[in-house]
């Protein structure tokens, strides 16, 4: 078979293109480490991932010093958590899930971004360095809404960052011979332990507990003031951790007869 | 090559056969301009320029956008020009009219069924619609008419195919010592292709999709449909390049004013798109979930010597050009370029389509390579680069080619060659600023396939320039290309109605410089190729698929009917390992054999 | 004319993806232009090739053909 | 813009062995290059400049800043 000689060339020239092509994912593969996703999660059902520990309730959790995972399901038109908060300085490993048709859930500005598919998770490990806000889409077509599926990604600041929560449960109303109680609950959902204060004020009064919640647990603790000492009427009550308040208000009634039923919550 | 004896037109020739061409590329044409309409509409939605329908109609449009252009408008003309290249370069008509016709019909009415499903998203009075885009991902679900539609399109094709090869057996019958023509070859290969990779849809759609729009099965596998869907929707990207490859092979040397510089190595570069063509469709995967890593790597690396034809035909097309130049007196290492027939539609099209694919081929290695896939996938990259493939090397060329074809099939003189040569130029310069500002809006992560690309929570950020910059220019260039369908069609419909002229040249192909008689017997040889293309299938495909069954289940999450414990699957893991490096190592040996042979 | 009309027209249409990029081009050499800036550019290279094309030679005047351009670009 | 239909003006016949297409040899050569540099500019520049980016569980210390 007659080929010309640069032809011949050209034939050559090509295969080194081609090589230094796959040469140079691999070295990206190999080298730097860029993993593609792939079929190391199990199945899941997508009708019932409410049964599914990881999916019931979409969330971040703090797996490591510096780990975080991002349980995220896409769904028409939407993502859970919408936003998604991470720390700056982490390493973040999204799992994503759908529950319905195919989405995807692509990071806008960078190289996350993935094919979601009902039955199956997308799990990515990416570092965030700087703290930074981006947006999220859906760029595969998922029906008549698609282009409002959107979501953000937080990575805020390391210092700025925590996964307190705090949760207060207040009485409503008490008679003035009983007491006002305030169950507080301070759940830390970081691994290290929480050193922080619990201020409350009711009325007048104001308490401080100086406490320590442990890593991945709860705190809670009650706060009582007598009822009498507050008077009748209506009193506001606020419990503040950290950046974090809840308040309410709680009435003083007289007797149980007057049904005064001026509930705020 | 053979050629027709008698020198006259196509239809002087073949009047029968010229009829069904011409009727094949008149229902092309038809379906390239209510594409193009709804191309037009798509272009000023997105950018948000000029909105006049709800944004939940733009996917109807989209879908019909997608359907009309990459499936009937290519493929219509696809089987009139291979009609027209079979029986001009084997000089013998269809061996039976009437069979012609009825795949002809069947592609008509399946274009029909497939219309309708889509159309009717228009209207909520009729309780049908097929909004699910080209690529009806399950479970996005469309009307089964819409399903039913295009598995009797693709039995039409087949048929169109086995018309060709009984032309082709016909002719070995009275010439058993010849080589196959050129033409005729392209064809063959390009149908064996088509047949293997028509498996891949043939099967998502009668197994799963249909029976699912029909309500006898409740549930199908996503990543199963979709991965059967991409066994199909990659080879179909040649099906329709090849058609424009084999214009820039038989046609453009002729147009240029010189001869095909290598029969052999175009024959080499088919046989090489049969081969490799199919086992690649992983690479439309590379950010599924649910598939290993390994295996999207060896559709990397299959994508990536599937380039090798593609590259090589660069080499011969403008080997080809380049030798008519110089017979027109063209001189210099550049100078040359100025002596080819630009005032002719004809060249300038076909050589335009042909400079807009080498800068299509580079984004389409940014879409082969797999790690690089995280900044590319599903953006408006992705649009920007098959615009310029199928969008202009086919479209283009399909367009430029008409302008020789249609006085051929018609007896009829081109209606205006100016308008003819400022449509193509048109349409170059209308790709230019839309692929551009597709290719860089997809850089900042701008989503195709989107009504609007316009989000409450964040913007896009450009580099250089401003998103509006790019909105502007894409809708610049759709329009450009919008006037440049109009100036198409009103020559085609000009022509149509000019009178009978007697002054056209012949129905020739070009002639070449290296003949067939300078390749092996063995290229050939089509069962050999066709037997290495399926076994290059099966390793490439059959453990992807094992595996997505065994995951998924054959019909879905729910129901699990392949019983394969895990212990089996580990060991088919282990095995398929083995495998994988082994169909690397034969498809690389393979390769270099073939070139040392065709080298030597 | 230097060139023929046809040969004009591809010569244009070949210099339109340069001076779409142009602008991006020189943003990595630090000169940053305004989308105005860069259409004046435009324009300027434009002319300047019409000019090359038609300067030598007088035989038809410059209005007509740069119509018929003005049709194609 | 002239109607006549060209016809390709032969002005000398170029058989196989005189045939050398240096002009397809040289514009096929700028074009790699090209790719090479496309290529390169891509991967090192739009792809990695892109951060983050997704890397496996097992190396990702830090490797891809």
């Amino acid at each position: 078979m007659k080929i010309h000689t640069y032809e011949k060339l050209w034939l050559g020239a090509a295969m080194v293109l081609i090589v230094a092509l796959i040469a140079t994912i691999t070295y990206g593969a190999v080298g730097l480490g860029i993993s593609m996703v792939d079929d190391e999660e199990e199945t899941i059902d997508p009708d019932a991932l409410d049964e599914d520990d990881r999916f019931n309730d979409p969330r971040v959790e703090h797996v490591g010093e510096n780990e975080y995972e991002a349980y995220v399901v896409a769904r028409t038109f939407m993502y859970q958590p919408d936003p998604i908060e991470v720390p700056a300085n982490s390493e973040v490993t999204f799992y994503v899930t759908s529950t319905d048709v195919i989405h995807s859930f692509s990071v806008v500005g960078t190289n996350i971004n993935t094919m979601v598919i009902p039955g199956e998770v997308s799990s990515m490990t990416a570092e965030f360095d700087e703290p930074g806000e981006y947006g999220v889409v859906c760029n595969e077509y998922c029906g008549s809404g698609h282009h409002t599926m959107e979501g953000q990604l937080h990575v805020v600041p390391e210092d700025e960052f925590d996964m307190t929560e705090l949760e207060v449960e207040g009485d409503d109303e008490v008679a003035e011979d009983d007491e006002v109680t305030l169950n507080v609950s301070v759940e830390n959902g970081m691994l290290d332990d929480l050193e922080t204060t619990i201020e409350a004020e009711i009325g007048e009064e104001t308490f401080e507990e100086d406490v320590t919640v442990e890593g991945d647990s709860t705190y809670e603790t009650t706060i009582t003031v007598d009822a009498a000492d507050l008077g009748e009427g209506d009193h506001d009550w606020s419990v503040t951790v950290d950046d974090y308040e809840d308040s309410g208000t709680v009435t003083v009634v007289d007797d149980l007869e007057d049904d005064g039923g001026d509930d705020d919550e | 090559m053979t050629m027709s004896e008698s020198g006259g037109t196509y239809i002087d020739n073949f009047p029968a056969e010229a009829r069904v061409v011409r009727s094949a590329l008149y229902s092309s044409f038809l379906a390239l301009a209510l594409g193009g309409l709804f191309g037009i509409i798509q272009t000023l939605h997105r950018t948000d320029i000029y909105r006049f329908i709800e944004s939940d109609m733009y996917y109807t449009v989209l879908t019909a956008h997608g359907v009309f252009l990459v499936v009937t408008f290519t493929i219509f003309f696809l089987v009139g020009v291979f009609t027209w290249a079979v029986t001009t370069s084997l000089d013998r008509g269809v061996e039976d009219i009437r069979f012609t016709w009825l795949w002809y019909g069947l592609m008509t009415i399946g274009t029909v069924m497939a219309a309708a499903a889509i159309l009717a998203g228009f209207t909520d009075s009729i309780d049908m619609s097929a909004d699910v885009l080209f690529t009806f991902y399950a479970p996005l679900q469309a009307h089964w008419l819409f399903y039913l539609g295009l598995v009797v399109f693709v039995v039409g094709t087949w048929l169109a195919g086995a018309d060709w090869f009984r032309s082709w057996w016909a002719w070995k019958q009275e010439n058993p010592d010849e080589r196959i023509p050129l033409p005729t070859f392209m064809v063959l290969t390009t149908m064996l292709m088509w047949y293997i990779a028509t498996i891949g849809i043939a099967v998502s759609i009668l197994v799963f999709l249909l029976p699912w729009s029909l309500g006898i099965i409740d549930s199908v596998n996503p990543t199963l449909t979709r991965t059967l869907f991409w066994f199909w929707g990659h080879p179909v990207v040649y099906f329709w390049l090849l058609p424009a490859y084999m214009m820039w092979y038989v046609m453009l040397p002729k147009i240029s004013g010189g001869k095909l510089f290598s029969d052999p190595l175009a024959r080499v570069v088919f046989i090489l798109f049969l081969l490799l063509s199919t086992p690649v469709g992983i690479h439309h995967q590379y950010l599924d979930p649910g598939i290993a890593e390994g295996f999207k790597f060896i559709a990397m690396t299959n994508t990536m010597f599937l380039l090798l034809p593609s590259l090589l035909t660069a080499f011969t097309v403008v080997a080809s050009m380049e030798h008519g130049a110089r017979q027109r007196g063209g001189t210099g290492y550049f100078g040359w370029l100025k002596a080819l027939p630009w005032r002719d539609p004809v060249f300038a099209g076909m050589a335009l389509a042909g400079l807009m694919f080498a800068a299509g081929g580079f984004s389409g290695m940014i879409n082969a390579g797999m790690n690089i896939n995280y900044l590319v996938h599903n953006t408006l990259w992705v649009p920007g680069h098959f615009h310029l493939t199928v969008g202009t090397a086919s479209a283009l060329t399909f367009m430029a080619a008409t302008y020789w074809l249609l006085p051929q099939l018609t007896g009829k003189a081109l209606w205006n060659r100016s308008v003819a040569l400022v449509q193509v130029v048109l349409w170059f310069l209308g790709m230019t600023f839309m692929s551009n500002s597709m290719h860089r809006a997809g850089l900042l992560g701008i989503p195709r396939r989107t009504a609007e690309p316009q989000y409450q929570g964040f913007e896009f950020e450009a580099g250089v320039g401003s998103v509006a910059e790019l909105d502007f220019q894409l809708a610049l260039g759709g329009a450009l290309l919008a006037i440049s369908i109009v100036l198409f069609l009103a020559n085609v419909v000009g022509t149509a109605f000019n009178g009978r002229s007697d002054d056209l040249p012949a129905n020739e192909f070009a002639e070449t410089l290296s003949g067939p008689e300078d390749s092996p017997q063995v290229l050939d040889n089509l069962k050999l190729w066709t037997a290495i293309a399926v076994v290059l299938v099966i390793l490439a495909y059959s453990f992807p698929l094992m595996s997505i069954v065994d995951r998924g289940g054959l019909y879905g999450p729910d129901i699990s009917p392949f019983p394969v414990s895990i212990e089996t699957l580990s060991l088919l893991a282990f095995t398929l390992e083995q495998y994988t490096t082994a169909a690397i190592a034969t498809t690389g040996e393979f390769v270099q054999t073939t070139l040392t042979g065709v080298i030597r | 004319m230097r060139v023929s009309k046809e040969a004009l027209l591809i010569i244009l249409a070949f210099i339109a993806p340069i001076i779409v990029e142009l602008r991006t081009v020189l943003a990595w050499a630090n000169i940053e232009l305004t989308v105005l800036e860069s259409v004046v550019l435009g324009l300027a290279i434009v002319a300047l090739v019409l000019v090359w094309a038609f300067f030598p030679e007088d035989e038809s005047s410059s209005e007509t053909p740069e119509r018929q351009l003005s049709n194609g670009d | 813009m002239g109607q006549a239909i060209e016809k390709p003006e032969e002005k000398r016949e170029i058989g196989h062995d005189e045939y050398n297409p240096v002009g397809t040899l040289a514009l096929i050569l700028l074009y790699f290059v090209l790719l090479v540099f496309l290529w390169f500019f891509m991967y090192f520049v739009e792809f990695l400049g892109n951060d983050p980016t997704v890397v496996g569980t097992v190396v990702a210390s830090g490797v891809v800043g």
